[in-house]
């Protein structure tokens, strides 16, 4: 990330923090590759906040997610002041138009971002890594075994980085960028087209086999869904209720219940779905969930004109209806 | 010092053949479809790949099976009848870190101490566990830090430690002993500098560790740890109190049971694997949970890994594999944690 | 049907159902013969099942051993109490059990035994009164303190009126909001241990003023246990003559499932019978 | 698992469809009639758990547009359906399994028709699946 952006965030962030107030950002974790988010009470832990080409995560979860955890905006006094990519604004956006956040105790400040690296593939270009960093476009790392190497960031971005779905935010309060030119030329070698969701190309049994090789390895950790931000019944998701009368499926992990979890999840959220990509990147499995959620999006955006994050005056289509439609 | 042996790698596929014929399901670190590491069944040994930083999904699925029915129960005809067929296949473990066998270690203590879980031990005992010396550490392992050997074979059945073109085999148990006139033909004289090849490959494992430290009061000594809330706070906070690091732990053994019904009057009660994370996991049937804040759920997790299991079978019930840290959504590192506790503990001590 | 297999229920056949006060039914089950009723001890547990709909972990209220029969008291709070309080007399339920230390009787020898118990707190404590009545003369005097919402929700209620015409028995109760036709005691349970309450406990105020030979089991709702364990400190009786039976999440039954984990502590195994001198070394997640 | 399973077919407003209730018992006893109070009650995740456990197929029969008895309850459910036909078409199941009806209440023959024209298209894939597991 470009060096200058980190100071600026951090001048501004100890000039707004007020008592009680909360910060939400990044910071080390310790694995050279894992920059871990950062949930800070205090003024002098704000030094600690690193923004780098490593911080992946969406942190609109942490805004609306968890009644126990304290965070959640109605039970914190203070206000929440956010450091976010231009992409995860899509998802708070979303959740400001669905009413999970209080727009009014919300700070958002956005920076500019070159691109955060998957370090899936990362590993499988660089192995194990001792140490890392990135400046411009290039990464200097240092494998476990001492051995130094050097990579261009283009090859190790995420494929959202590099379908360069990055525009400037709907909304924000503070947009730090750092030179407008570079960046917009940076954007442009970015041509990786869109991928295509499976479901237009392949024919219903090819479909219906990949689907059931995928959700056959899910293990139902609910990573996906604790981490999704469209998904925000917190702890009393239909999924945590006990079985029948009310529960809908069974505590065992097969194809078919696991098939039904996702349906049934898929279905709560794919309206607020921003295609964030959290999912796929946190199942402890490697499933291949953005499929679905692209798939659904498309028909979204032609049926009914929506895409999620857009815009926060505007409903998502389960929420309204209009006469004369007659879809069914 | 067991007598050592030389089995060279062009003989593994005979040896796999060999073991086969005792145990028919042979189970190794091979590649997925996304070239993934997992463990999965070895059919023919060019499937096996032991040069790739260990599975993320632990081999104790083969042990302690995710989904796993107790028993079946039915009404038929106003007769109740009750069936546990607690179904096994022998199989051999092939190529576990020593990570992972001292993490077997573990939940053999575990499961078999006041109460013996027989469905556990019945799978157990028809498993034959061949271990592998660690070449290949991530940059999460800290197994040293739990006292760990990167070349440690305590808990296998046979040891293997690469030296290049062979493995040097070592056979530990009866069940391996009984075995090794089966595999005569493929041994061969281990030579005078194969002494030296454990020493030699856990020095360098070693020295590709990224970091190593001492916990070793944080066991026994502090008995109210767990007051100092704020240890654990740093962390749970951004915890999003999912299942993934307590799924992908090779000792976390908790399962919850469930009843279900096959048709109008017969069924069977099965149980899964459950996390301590998750908001039932304590929950009463009244409503009231001893651990509803996420900075419980996260402290019970990390206390049970580093102090409950030290006082109830003097055995850490973290090995150091680091797959928490690799599969957590958002990149918790428990390293930093037990290092915090430590320094807690020798502050408590001082 | 001998087996190691300690998952499997045992099926035993429901022989009386009676109504105990609101959504709270007492079922007498048959006790199978693989198990014998003399190692059975009050203050523990049996898993009960409803097949099809789970297990829930059962103190056992009461040991007939000559109809070996056993007595538990359910509420229906749950989807598997909701299924038992379905069935009638006949149908088929499952046993698994006995788990749990239970009070330690035997060390209760010649000692005054106090029961704090807490709405349905009492079905666990009433083994320990069926007890102590059919060893009468091995105990000093015994005390029943119960507290319950309203009077509709007094369990047990002939069964108490029988015990206050027994020997060395007092037993006193009281109702957490004034009713019309109640002239009993009003207030929570743990006001008989307050020394100025007017129908205080006589054991703590009268037969064992420096509490040297009493022992005080204690039963009920968490919120009942925090405000009981406070009453304690005011008092200081002594810690290690408290005994408490925890109603933790339980699954197993073993101290293999996990549930009930309490610091280096299973509630299942090493419980639910704890002093409060073995509560205070744990971490508060009861 | 064979589709031998059952049929569901979600009504509302049972009490004013009483006629057209005895016809389709005597017609298709094999389909098992729910009540919903109204078409936007219907939560999709019934037609999943069914589909997926085995069921031969689902039907929802609601009001008209602009004619319900909720005023909305059928225009929320326009919308909630058909987004629940495309997630089971996502999914790779038979979205064609699932199968929403409008009519006026009062209507019966035409009802008569369209249930027996799903229950036609139900059989061809039963039978299309059937020899599918064969070969």
């Amino acid at each position: 990330m470009i060096v200058e952006i980190e100071e600026n965030v951090k001048k501004l962030l100890k000039k707004l923090f007020k008592e009680n107030d909360i910060i939400i950002s990044y910071r080390n974790s310790g694995i050279p590759e894992i920059t871990t988010p950062f949930i800070i009470r205090s003024k002098n832990e704000i030094d600690y906040i690193s923004i780098d080409n490593f911080c992946v995560n969406n942190l609109s979860v942490y805004l609306s997610k968890f009644q126990q955890s304290e965070i959640r905006m109605p039970v914190n006094k203070g206000r929440v002041i956010v450091t976010a990519k231009p992409c995860d604004t899509k998802s708070i956006i979303q959740m400001i138009s669905d009413e999970q956040i209080d727009k009014d105790k919300l700070i958002l400040v956005v920076y500019e971002c070159d691109g955060i690296i998957d370090t899936k593939r990362l590993k499988r270009v660089t192995g194990e890594l001792r140490q890392i960093s990135v400046s411009d476009d290039e990464v200097n790392f240092t494998k476990l075994s001492g051995e130094d190497g050097k990579i261009s960031l283009h090859t190790v971005l995420r494929d959202k980085c590099l379908e360069g779905s990055c525009d400037v935010p709907y909304f924000f309060d503070y947009y730090f960028v750092g030179n407008e030119k570079r960046f917009k030329e940076r954007i442009k070698k970015r041509s990786r087209p869109h991928q295509l969701p499976v479901q237009n190309l392949k024919n219903k049994a090819e479909l219906k086999r990949i689907v059931e090789e995928e959700l056959s390895k899910c293990i139902r950790c609910n990573a996906c869904r604790n981490i999704c931000p469209a998904c925000f019944c917190s702890e009393r998701c239909i999924f945590d209720k006990p079985k029948l009368p009310v529960g809908f499926i069974e505590k065992e992990v097969n194809l078919s219940e696991n098939l039904l979890y996702h349906l049934i999840r898929f279905y709560h959220v794919f309206p607020n779905c921003t295609g964030c990509g959290e999912c796929e990147r946190v199942c402890p499995q490697g499933i291949k969930l953005s499929l679905f959620y692209k798939y659904i999006n498309e028909i979204l955006v032609k049926e009914f004109g929506f895409s999620a994050g857009s815009t926060d005056s505007v409903r998502q289509p389960l929420l309204s209806y209009r006469l004369g439609e007659d879809l069914v | 010092m067991e007598e050592q042996y030389r089995l060279f790698k062009n003989d593994l596929n005979k040896f796999l053949e060999i073991l086969r014929k005792s145990y028919p399901k042979i189970i190794g670190p091979s590649l997925d479809s996304e070239e993934k590491e997992i463990f999965k069944e070895i059919t023919n040994v060019n499937e096996l790949k032991l040069d790739r930083t260990i599975p993320l999904k632990p081999p104790k699925e083969f042990l302690f099976p995710q989904s796993e029915e107790l028993f079946k129960f039915s009404f038929k005809e106003r007769k109740f009848d009750l069936k546990d067929e607690n179904f096994f296949e022998k199989q051999v473990l092939f190529a576990l870190r020593p990570c992972d066998l001292t993490a077997i270690k573990y939940t053999d203590t575990f499961f078999t101490s006041n109460f013996i879980d027989v469905y556990y031990s019945a799978k157990r005992e028809n498993s034959l566990i061949i271990g592998i010396a660690c070449e290949y550490p991530s940059n999460k392992c800290f197994c040293t830090s739990m006292g760990v050997s990167p070349v440690s074979s305590k808990g296998s059945d046979i040891f293997l430690t690469n030296g290049g073109t062979f493995f040097l085999v070592e056979f530990l148990t009866e069940k391996a002993l009984s075995m090794r006139e089966q595999f005569a033909g493929l041994l061969k004289e281990a030579s005078l500098e194969d002494a030296t090849l454990k020493n030699r490959i856990e020095k360098r494992t070693r020295s590709l560790l990224l970091e190593e430290f001492d916990l070793g009061k944080v066991g026994e000594g502090i008995e109210r740890i767990y007051e100092k809330e704020e240890l654990f706070r740093k962390y749970s906070d951004t915890c999003v109190m999912c299942g993934a690091c307590t799924f992908d732990c090779p000792t976390c053994t908790c399962f919850d049971v469930s009843d279900k019904f096959l048709d109008k009057d017969s069924g069977k009660r099965y149980r899964t694997w459950d996390s301590c994370s998750f908001y039932n996991f304590s929950l009463h049937a009244s409503g009231y949970n001893p651990r509803s804040r996420k900075v419980e759920r996260l402290r019970q997790r990390i206390m049970h890994k580093f102090n409950y299991t030290v006082k109830q079978f003097n055995l850490w019930s973290c090995v150091g594999c680091g797959r928490c840290i690799a599969v957590c959504p958002v990149g918790i590192n428990i390293k930093s944690i037990a290092k915090d506790l430590q320094r807690e503990a020798s502050n408590e001590n001082k | 049907m001998k087996t190691n297999n300690l998952y499997l229920p045992l099926p035993s056949e429901i022989i009386e159902i009676q109504n105990q006060g609101t959504n709270i039914k007492s079922f007498l089950l048959k006790l199978p013969e693989e198990i014998n009723a003399n190692n059975i001890m009050p203050g523990q547990f049996f898993g009960v099942s409803v097949f099809g709909q789970g297990e829930v972990p059962i103190s056992v209220s009461d040991v007939f051993s000559n109809g070996n029969s056993l007595l538990f008291c359910i509420a229906n709070v749950g989807t598997v109490t909701e299924k038992l309080h379905s069935l009638k007399v006949g149908d088929t339920v499952g046993i698994r059990g006995p788990f749990g230390n239970g009070f330690p009787m035997s060390s209760f020898k010649g000692a005054n035994l106090i029961l704090l118990c807490g709405g349905i707190g009492l079905a666990p404590l009433r083994a320990v009164v069926s007890y102590f009545l059919n060893n009468i003369d091995a105990f000093g005097k015994l005390e029943i303190l119960y507290g319950a919402r309203s009077s509709k929700d007094f369990i047990y209620k002939d069964e108490l009126r029988q015990w206050r015409l027994k020997p060395n028995t007092i037993v006193k109760v009281s109702i957490d909001k004034p009713e019309k036709e109640w002239k009993g005691n009003v207030g929570f349970v743990t006001l008989f241990l307050d020394p100025n309450f007017p129908d205080r406990s006589e054991i703590l105020t009268g037969i064992d003023r420096e509490f040297k030979q009493t022992k005080l089991l204690i039963c009920g709702p968490p919120l009942m246990m925090d405000a009981s364990i406070k009453m304690i400190q005011n008092i200081n009786f002594p810690y290690e003559n408290v005994y408490l039976t925890l109603e933790n999440r339980m699954k197993c039954g073993m101290g293999k499932c996990g549930h009930c984990n309490i610091g280096s502590k299973y509630v299942c195994i090493d419980g639910p019978v704890f002093t409060l001198d073995e509560l205070n070394q744990l971490p508060k997640e009861y | 698992m064979a589709r031998e399973g059952l049929t569901y077919l979600f009504l509302c407003r049972i009490d004013k469809r009483k006629k057209l209730i005895e016809k389709i018992r005597n017609k298709y006893p094999h389909i098992k009639i729910v009540d919903v109070i109204c078409s936007g009650r219907f939560n999709p995740a019934y037609a999943f758990k069914l589909l997926n456990s085995g069921a031969n197929g689902v039907i929802v029969l609601g009001c008209d547009p602009a004619d319900c008895q909720y005023r909305e309850g059928n225009l929320v459910a326009e919308r909630r359906l058909f987004l629940a036909k495309k997630t089971l078409s996502c999914f790779g199941l038979d979205a064609e399994r699932f199968q929403v009806i409008w009519h006026k209440v009062n209507e019966v023959n035409p009802v008569l028709s369209e249930i027996s024209r799903f229950m036609n298209e139900i059989n061809i894939i039963n039978e299309k699946e059937g020899s599918m597991e064969k070969k």
